[in-house]
């Protein structure tokens, strides 16, 4: 290294930092929230340049007085805000409760979804049910809507005798080609050129069903995401790719995946897609701009990255303290609001839901999930015996067991039987 | 002119036995892609997708995108949804990109989703030395993916071998990396590289079958049955150690191996049991190749039957130099020197 | 795979297809060329945001007449235009040699940059002298402008005894720290996060010297496109990252990596930070742009994106032939011409420069890259003996050579030996 | 309590001693930097960085976005400029997407450029199983490493090499790979899943210097000499062996290996050649794990010195199965079987 030139100004780095850290009060008045219903909503037909400013802005249905308003109201029918309103509530008390098992030592990971149920729910019942989605995982959502067996959920999560992933995976990796869900990867947004091969082969194959995929604002960093834009936006591939901006990756804010410098909906315009930038806190909004995008996809109009906004309410997972990296106000100061509550507020607005029907739901929720627990641990849980059988641990490498792992399998049965267990 | 040819049974070099096997199985397969930098209009550098995109149309055979993490991420979600995807890699030295999406992925789906989700993909790429292609156009990575559970993978060393494995590969439901020794497309290399090259057509396995057949994954080939020691080899290394146990005399027996996972292990360890020595040949760096876990397999099987150490012959640990290509390829004085070595222990 | 549903239209999948085939006429009446001068020039110290149109047109200095206009003109004097026509001249003297000398059997392998000369000639000019650059393998023109040596580039294409590299690297993978050109890899792309990570390093350091990168349209794809421009936008990195659009690669068109959908230079707005798009055969538009970015890069503002639209008038290398796959027309239909007749037009234009000089030039260059090949070829050409000494081979694997290296490089001593080599 | 530690040597977990070799080496250098996902101001998510962005600024230790390509790529282009970057990859499972950066670039930059640009860094990265992380937290993958030239590979197995080895790879002008058996951060591990967790404290190795000081690479440790038979191993295992040595009081000569590339090939010759027999134990699955290279090398060496076959202890060829973990892992009973049959045949 020389020394700097003398007539030049030295270089400085800049090392992005939040605006708050523990201790500090959370004051989120700078953060520019749009009023509901000011977004325009072009055409599902026009070209992608030609709403550049859907990518900066954020499209919102339910104001502040709980009303849904402007040109992405999706003007749903009662009954489908209801089952809305319950698929959240079941996401939100499903996670509570499991998020508890893991503190009793029962499984040995958790990822809560709190605050985020809008981000998964709404989208899932946008689409048509054999629609596929290549989740992360933070979308137990999906699944919830689509009504996956809790018991099923939480026999995975326990790793027990009637995992229907057989112990094999990590707790909420989950798997459901039935459910059109499809299984869950330790290695982040591995799932996204996944989901735009799947699309493209569903437009090669002239099928109708399109692919969505989900991943967090921190993941959008890694290669595989912009591999898959380049490959939706080169064969105009019929994919949802929604981008999950909870605000923090872990205890890195979304300054360190370029929040700083744009938007993460913005990323879409780079490429020339379709970008939509939603309040993914309003149910109804992302419902709208999934609708918007599904039908883009379905008419040959290619892919739309939907960024939601939202934020991460509580810890990334069972295994992190939020406190230690960022002010314990923040939960609470976020002005977007609880997605649970404000389409509660609506339903009861357009007096469709009361206090007394919230509350008996909340309580429904709670049995259910506890109801679907009692039965789930009758199978076992983490590390108690319960669990399959040693052998299969050597099924499912490969479709036939090679001559290799029958003999480490035959050594496990043997080791097994020399130690006397 | 043998019985076959006279026959009808066509003589193909190994980059016509490979687009032969493609096209059989486009035609018979509606579900069968192939995709990948350059192999649509354009049929690949190497031609080995020559015609199929005029054939069978832009959504079954085309060009993508230069991300290797895209072209295998995108084929095992085209894979997922039922179709069956043949992706090429341009050169095995660029496919480190894609290996979180091989490995992490291709490799585990099954597994993980316990049998829900599959990967049929049959990953092709052109691999190893001897065409002067540097560093980055020259290496052997098959050790690696050896080292990766749920991921078999396969070496050809003709044009019979090459089309039969790359079906069979092909109807697998796993994925399958198909390394093809690109030093010996035009034809067999007897490690002299001062000598005029020869073409296919004087060896008897280019006489390919025109329509479907498999040769099975998992099964080795004795190229030469012998009595004094077992050569284990594949790819163009067949021919190199053939040609150097022929100018040398040795009764050696040569395996080649066509499958390094899931490996013959019977072929070997009855070979290496009857004659009592063993030497492993092959082109990529030594340290942690497949060699090694070739010589480990063996001592731990025919430890009693061994004569000798098992010797390696390999490529150097070092990047390939591109000006001393000859002096970095395990050529016929270095495997002459290991059998003279190996006899006499 | 199911049925696809009756009431929906099937999808179809869209591979793109470029205009012109071998056999076409080819026809560049569509593309859309903005008259010189008509590209505003903001300030460098402005907002990246506040100039998105200029991703989307064509920088250009130098009009028809041969004159230069417009707010982006850099005002050289004619000494240093000469300079950099005769770096250009050069640059193209030196390529026809080379490619000669490979297909005469001297060497193994040779990539030409011909009419993208301007693309690397320019911009180098526009860059202080020890700014660090990664460049791809189709940017010798850096080096021919630096004044590095020829009969050392030789040596190395020749892989010869005298050869900077010792004949471990491919022809034309040059390599000089003291010229401020980093190692060319084979792999693609892998330069542009390591430009950043320099670039870094010297803001971190409170040094003045940036970086610049170069990769072509196809190379955009690769994930390592992706982690540096987010690396560059979150630290406000001082890079220019140049996308040099030839249109192809080998023989794949741009619209493989997204060009049908938006332009490379669009990609800088997705991350946020400033984009360009220049006319790249216009010499005086790429130092323009050039000198601007550095001009940001060198206060702090951050990278700079440079979409170099230009053409690729010859094949991809010494392997291919590209009428096998487009239009043999296409390099002469091109509409931005020849950038170095461009140059010189201009400096015909305005007095400076004429026909014989420029002829004089010509074989000036032609001369000077005779000789240095006459010099080169005293140490040996490809394949004739004259190479490195063997045991070179096992040096610089590590800074010392451990044991099982030696024991190698024994080895392989003793084989030539016993082979009487 | 020892001489050592009453003379004020602290005592140290691997966390803390690892990230004391980094606040050592910052202070020294000005030209280390550290940079990670989360490793900025939280510290890391097993803490290895606490503290030190607090100590030397932003700019100095720094999260970065998660982009593994991306942070080897910039960690090569910061050591291009003449900093000493330790970047740290999250767990050694999300090591595959950088792996061409390592590969194709850290590994090969000094060669291709003869010595132009090196790459001076030092990549940490934490290992291994036994925490129920599942497939994705908890894998093996030193094997591949081995196999690149160009590379070193370390693998400590005790605070006080923990430190000694990272400093000495810190200032290694050749990119290293440190990984770091997670397993062991807060206590040696027996193997006994079952038995209540220990710390450090009352290891010896915990007792590790404040200061500076290098355990030099390439060099292995002799755990405990004996002459039954030599065991090679390293990471966690090191510790699971030697409690089952005991256990079975069997007078084995227990070799941690600490460097696999370069590996220390004199200790082990001499070990092997002293008790004539030898046993390999690693976590990562069998085929073509680094157990494969050093059986190679043993039977290559020792051949007529070996009384027994080599036996390899490994992990299976399987994805590191959730709750069958124990089953998985090379633990107790696996090496004692292996033990009474090496002893035997
Ligand atoms: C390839 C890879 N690198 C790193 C990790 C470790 N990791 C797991 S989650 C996470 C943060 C992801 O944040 P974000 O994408 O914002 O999703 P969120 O958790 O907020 O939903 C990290 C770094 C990983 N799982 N895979
Ligand atoms: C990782 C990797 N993948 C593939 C290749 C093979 N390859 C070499 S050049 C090239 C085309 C690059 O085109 P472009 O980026 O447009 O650059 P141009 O040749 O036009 O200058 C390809 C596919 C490679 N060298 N590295
Ligand atoms: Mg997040
Ligand atoms: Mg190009």
């Amino acid at each position: 290294m020389d020394a700097p030139r003398a007539n030049l100004p030295p270089l400085s780095l800049h090392v992005p930092e939040p605006k708050f850290r523990p201790g500090d009060e959370a004051d989120f008045s700078d953060v520019d929230v749009p009023p509901a219903g000011s977004a325009r909503r072009p055409d599902t037909a026009d070209k992608a340049d030609s709403f550049h400013e859907l990518a900066y802005t954020l499209i919102r249905v339910l104001d502040d007085a709980g009303q849904a308003v402007g040109p992405w109201n999706p003007r749903l029918d009662a009954d489908a805000l209801r089952k809305m309103l319950r698929s959240m509530a079941l996401t939100r008390a499903f996670d509570e409760r499991m998020f508890r098992a893991q503190r009793q030592g029962k499984t040995s990971f958790y990822m809560k979804s709190t605050g985020e149920e809008a981000v998964s729910v709404a989208a899932t019942m946008a689409m048509a049910s054999d629609d596929m989605c290549f989740p992360s995982y933070r979308q137990q959502g999906i699944l919830l809507t689509r009504g996956y067996p809790l018991v099923d959920m939480m026999n995975q999560i326990y790793s027990n005798s009637a995992d229907p992933l057989q112990g094999r995976q990590l707790p909420i990796m989950y798997s459901s080609k039935d459910y059109g869900f499809f299984s869950i990867s330790g290695n982040l947004t591995t799932q996204y050129p996944q989901a735009v091969g799947w699309a493209m082969a569903s437009a090669a194959k002239g099928d109708t069903r399109i692919a969505a995929t989900w991943c967090g604002d921190g993941s959008t960093a890694e290669g595989d995401f912009h591999s898959a834009m380049i490959f939706a936006t080169v064969y105009k591939a019929p994919v949802i790719l929604n981008v999950v901006n909870n605000q923090w990756a872990i205890s890195s804010f979304s300054g360190f995946a370029g929040a700083e410098a744009t938007t993460f909906a913005a990323r879409a315009i780079g490429y020339g897609i379709a970008g939509l930038r939603v309040d993914g806190n309003d149910a109804l909004a992302v419902y709208a701009a999934t609708q918007w995008a599904a039908e883009r996809a379905r008419t040959n109009q290619g892919p739309t990255l939907i960024e939601h906004f939202t934020y991460r309410t509580e810890g990334h997972s069972t295994s992190d303290d939020p406190t230690a990296y960022r002010s314990a106000g923040e939960p609470t100061a976020w002005p977007l609001g609880d997605p649970i509550r404000r389409l509660k507020d609506h339903l009861v607005a357009i007096g469709e839901w009361d206090e007394e029907r919230q509350a008996a739901m909340d309580r429904e929720c709670a049995e259910e999930v506890k109801r679907a627990q009692k039965e789930a641990e009758k199978n076992g849980i983490l590390g108690h015996g319960m669990h399959q059988p040693f052998e299969t641990m050597f099924e499912g490498v490969f479709e036939d067991i090679p001559w290799h792992l029958k003999e480490q399998q035959q050594q496990m049965i043997a080791e097994r039987k020399a130690a006397g267990i | 002119m043998s019985d076959a040819a006279q026959a009808g049974t066509p003589r193909m070099n190994m980059i016509q036995a490979i687009n032969s096997a493609m096209d059989v199985m486009m035609e018979r397969d509606p579900n069968m892609v192939v995709m990948g930098e350059d192999v649509g209009y354009f049929g690949g550098v190497f031609r080995a997708t020559a015609g199929l995109q005029a054939k069978y149309g832009k959504t079954r055979a085309f060009d993508t995108p230069i991300t290797e993490i895209g072209i295998i991420g995108v084929a095992i979600g085209m894979g997922a949804y039922g179709l069956r995807p043949v992706p090429e890699i341009q050169f095995a030295d660029y496919i480190y990109p894609a290996l979180d999406q091989l490995v992490s992925e291709a490799a585990r789906l099954r597994y993980r989703s316990n049998g829900d989700f599959t990967s049929p993909i049959t990953v092709r790429s052109p691999y190893g030395g001897g065409i002067f292609g540097g560093q980055t156009h020259s290496q052997s990575p098959e050790g690696i993916f050896t080292h990766v559970s749920g991921i078999k993978t396969v070496i050809p060393s003709t044009p019979y071998d090459a089309k039969g494995l790359l079906i069979a590969a092909i109807e697998d439901n796993d994925p399958v990396l198909f390394l093809e020794p690109k030093r010996i497309y035009n034809g067999p290399f007897d490690g002299h590289y001062d000598r005029p090259a020869r073409n296919w057509t004087a060896h008897p396995a280019s006489e390919v079958p025109a329509g479907h057949y498999r040769v099975e994954l998992g099964k080795a080939a004795t190229v030469r049955e012998g009595e004094a020691v077992t050569i284990l080899c594949y790819g163009t290394m067949v021919h190199v150690v053939a040609s150097t146990v022929e100018e040398m005399g040795v009764d050696a027996e040569i395996i080649d191996l066509r499958t390094l996972v899931p490996l013959d292990i019977d072929a070997i360890e009855a070979s290496v049991k009857k004659t009592g020595r063993c030497m492993i040949v092959h082109e990529a760096t030594r340290t942690s190749g497949f060699g090694a876990e070739l010589a480990a397999l063996v001592q731990e099987r025919c430890f009693y039957h061994l004569e000798a150490p098992i010797e390696r012959v390999t490529g150097f640990d070092t990047p390939y130099p591109h000006s001393l290509e000859w002096a970095y390829f395990p050529g016929p004085v270095r495997i002459g020197e290991a059998l003279k070595k190996i006899l006499k222990d």
